[in-house]
């Protein structure tokens, strides 16, 4: 039980007290905004880790990659016959279905999908939302690179299998 | 015809030529919105007769609340918008009386006065009024306080059914 | 001035108001046309008061402010009946209330 | 000077006064709610810290549509922004800026004209409320006509006790009556005053009639265009009107620390100001009120302590 009316003076005074503050406004358009680091703007695609696996529009819940390969023969001196390869042909994301889940990016086993923070790709026309490989492969120039390792963090699995492995039993 | 004269005429016009349009028109609301323009009219014409303050009272009194009331009654008894065509009674009755209401006493104030000439006299300030009030006619005034709260009291419980209930229910 | 003219306004007011009582069905219209009498009663009185302020000062517009007091409270009175015949009737027509008694 | 010369300048004064005065309000409005919040507001248009944005708002305005919706009342829709705009208009003609007859007309009972006024605006509510043909517009209406009858008593009860102290009705006499302790005599009626003037003009925490965010913003809903545009400005003529009758009832008008003789207009305006700014302020730190809190607060609250305060003030008034 306080003095009536504290709580109408207490909800002045936060107010006047706000005032008195900076604003917390981003001036997005004329400053340049300051993103906490690993921002989900849009993905990018390193072409060359692509072995169109295709688990990554397997996984995609939107359905929002669309990808196209054929195959290839590639006679490697040496080898009793002639290899087969997946060639990439087509390789999109259409931004306007994608949620930026990242499962993709996840999914991914050779490290061929990144997260760019650049988010300034917006378009007039809906098409001009589909990303085709060149256009992805364009993003692979800001992703930042990945972040060094926690010196106090737990070592990775590939890191602890190794080191099993190379003790002796 | 002084200006007095002329503001005299345009708004007795107006005030007799929207009350016209109160008791005929067939939208409800808009009776309530020609009353405010009637009364609004009238009260110009207090200002032109030099009670001052009688005039500001209508404005602040009828203008500002009982029409504001009357319309808030309208309003909480489902008034359609547009033209209702059950408002009326047969018209003759009513017309017969009213004419001969309005036109006789207007043939008799015709005739008491013609076209006789009075000089306006000081305005009806707050002062003046106030010393009249509380010198001649106290009480009256004190009679008026008694009814009005006797009204108020009145309104309150005709308005709240469950004031009446709310002792039957305890006895029971 | 020529008081003949506000005397005329209010006749005609007055006789608009009886008008309008007997022929308005709504209650609420009704209400209204009174009041339209009333303030032609005060027109009357504040003319008056013009004409006769030798003999009593002011006493006119004394009396148009306790008229006007009075239909301050006949309003919220009249009202008050209105809106509670409404809530029981479902109507403000004033001559489909019944006169004789009801079992409420 | 000739009478026609001074009558021009007068009511041109009025004019300037009714032109620039709520811009001023409403701008504050925008940048105080804006800091307030932590935000910074308008920033773009006129370039510095967008101070002509509400000359841009009225730009917008009246580029757009005027709809009036077909099953509305059409004469009664359109004329209820004009009316809501008029009363405070005639208001702001008797408010005294200074001494010296520094007023747009003087009026023996300017009190009682002010209030009178002020409460025609009640009929614009109702008016654009129920022509709109819109259930919310309807609700608006009538909580509004609720709200307004309901508040005009303590408004008129406050103004009754200062006017009784000041025993006078002229507005300007009040203010040369005025003396500081009078705020600390009056200062329940100036409280009363206040919160019923601003329950007058339906600010928030008032703002019900209009609730935004349950009634999409109540009599005005169906308004588009310029005629939306006068309810906005009406509403800041409000804060001013409000602002400056409690200024001038309350808080000494024109007399300041010094300087009376020639900065007394500087005097009333930075009052006006300052209480406008409180008006704002209210806005930003309390919530809407309820329906029922709204009625037990004037009937229970404001309109007890005004009528204690018109006792206290005849009994100083008579030990005097």
């Amino acid at each position: 039980m306080g003095v009536p009316g504290e709580g109408l003076a207490k909800g002045l005074a936060v107010t006047l007290k706000t005032m008195t503050r900076r604003s917390h406004t981003r001036q997005y358009p004329d400053v340049e905004p300051d993103l906490p680091p690993r921002s989900r703007g849009v993905i990018a695609l390193l072409e060359e880790n692509c072995t169109v696996c295709m688990l990554c529009a397997r996984e995609c819940p939107d359905w929002c990659i669309y990808i196209d390969s054929h195959k290839e023969e590639v006679v490697v001196p040496g080898a009793a016959r002639a290899r087969q390869r997946n060639v990439l042909d087509r390789f999109d994301i259409d931004f306007s279905l994608c949620m930026y889940c990242g499962i993709c990016i996840e999914a991914c086993p050779f490290d061929a999908l990144y997260w760019s923070p650049e988010f300034e790709y917006a378009e007039y026309d809906i098409r001009d939302l589909l990303h085709d490989k060149s256009r992805l492969g364009e993003w692979m120039g800001t992703v930042p690179p990945p972040p060094p390792h926690d010196p106090n963090g737990e070592p990775s699995k590939e890191e602890t299998a190794a080191v099993k492995k190379a003790a002796p039993r | 015809m002084t200006a007095a004269d002329v503001l005299l005429l345009g708004l007795g016009a107006v005030a007799v030529g929207s009350g016209l349009l109160v008791v005929t028109t067939k939208h409800l609301v808009r009776a309530g919105l020609y009353l405010v323009v009637c009364l609004g009219a009238v009260a110009g014409l207090y200002l032109v007769l030099t009670a001052e303050l009688v005039a500001w009272v209508q404005v602040l009194i009828y203008v500002g609340a009982v029409v504001v009331l009357l319309l808030f009654a309208v309003m909480l008894t489902r008034a359609p918008i547009g033209a209702s065509d059950d408002l009326d009674r047969p018209g003759w009755p009513a017309l017969l009386v009213g004419g001969g209401a309005g036109l006789g006493l207007a043939a008799l104030l015709i005739d008491a006065f013609r076209w006789t000439k009075v000089d306006l006299p000081e305005a009806g300030t707050a002062e003046r009024l106030g010393t009249e009030i509380f010198r001649s006619w106290v009480l009256p005034f004190e009679v008026l306080s008694v009814l009005l709260l006797a009204a108020l009291v009145g309104a309150i419980i005709v308005s709240r059914p469950d004031i009446g209930t709310a002792g039957k229910g305890a006895d029971r | 001035m020529r008081p003949v003219i506000p005397y005329v306004t209010a006749a005609l007011l007055f006789g608009l108001g009886v008008y309008g009582v007997l022929r308005r069905r709504n209650a609420v219209l009704v209400l209204m046309s009174v009041e339209l009498m009333l303030n032609a009663v005060n027109l009357i009185l504040i003319t008056a008061d013009t004409t006769v302020r030798a003999a009593l000062p002011q006493t006119g517009q004394v009396f148009a402010l306790f008229v006007i007091v009075i239909a301050a409270a006949e309003v919220g009175v009249g009202l008050a009946i209105v809106l509670q015949l409404y809530r029981l009737r479902a109507t403000v027509a004033v001559d489909e209330v019944p006169l004789e008694k009801v079992d409420a | 000077m000739p009478l026609w010369l001074e009558l021009t300048i007068r009511v041109g004064g009025v004019v300037v006064a009714f032109l620039t005065l709520p811009l001023i309000v409403g701008q504050a409005e925008h940048k105080v709610m804006a800091h307030m919040q932590g935000r910074l507001g308008p920033m773009y248009a006129g370039a510095f810290h967008g101070w002509a944005q509400l000359i841009a708002d009225g730009v917008k305005f009246v580029q757009k549509e005027d709809v009036t919706p077909r099953a509305a009342d059409r004469p009664v829709f359109q004329l209820a922004p004009l009316v809501a705009l008029v009363p405070y208009l005639l208001v702001l003609l008797v408010i005294p800026l200074g001494p010296d007859d520094l007023v747009g007309q003087a009026l023996d009972i300017g009190l009682f004209f002010a209030l009178a006024v002020v409460g025609v605006g009640v009929v614009a509510v109702l008016m654009s409320g129920w022509a709109s043909a819109n259930k919310y517009s309807l609700l608006g209406g009538l909580r509004a006509a609720a709200q307004l009858l309901g508040y005009e008593l303590p408004l008129v009860l406050a103004a009754a006790s200062v006017a009784m102290a000041a025993g006078t009705l002229s507005l300007s006499g009040i203010v040369e009556t005025w003396e500081p302790w009078w705020l600390l005599w009056q200062a329940p009626a100036l409280g009363v005053f206040f919160i019923a003037g601003v329950a007058e003009i339906r600010r928030p925490p008032f703002d019900l009639p209009l609730a935004r965010s349950e009634l999409g913003f109540g009599d005005r809903t169906q308004y588009t265009g310029l005629r939306d545009a006068v309810f906005p400005l009406a509403a800041y003529v409000g804060i001013v009107v409000i602002a400056a009758l409690t200024t001038v009832l309350f808080l000494g008008g024109w007399q300041g620390p010094f300087g009376d003789d020639y900065l007394g207009w500087l005097w009333t305006l930075v009052k006006v100001f300052a209480v406008s700014f409180v008006i704002i302020w209210l806005r930003v730190s309390y919530p809407r009120l309820r329906e029922d809190q709204l009625q037990r607060l004037c009937w229970l609250v404001l309109v007890p302590v005004a009528l204690a305060q018109l006792v206290l003030t005849a009994a100083v008034k008579i030990a005097m």
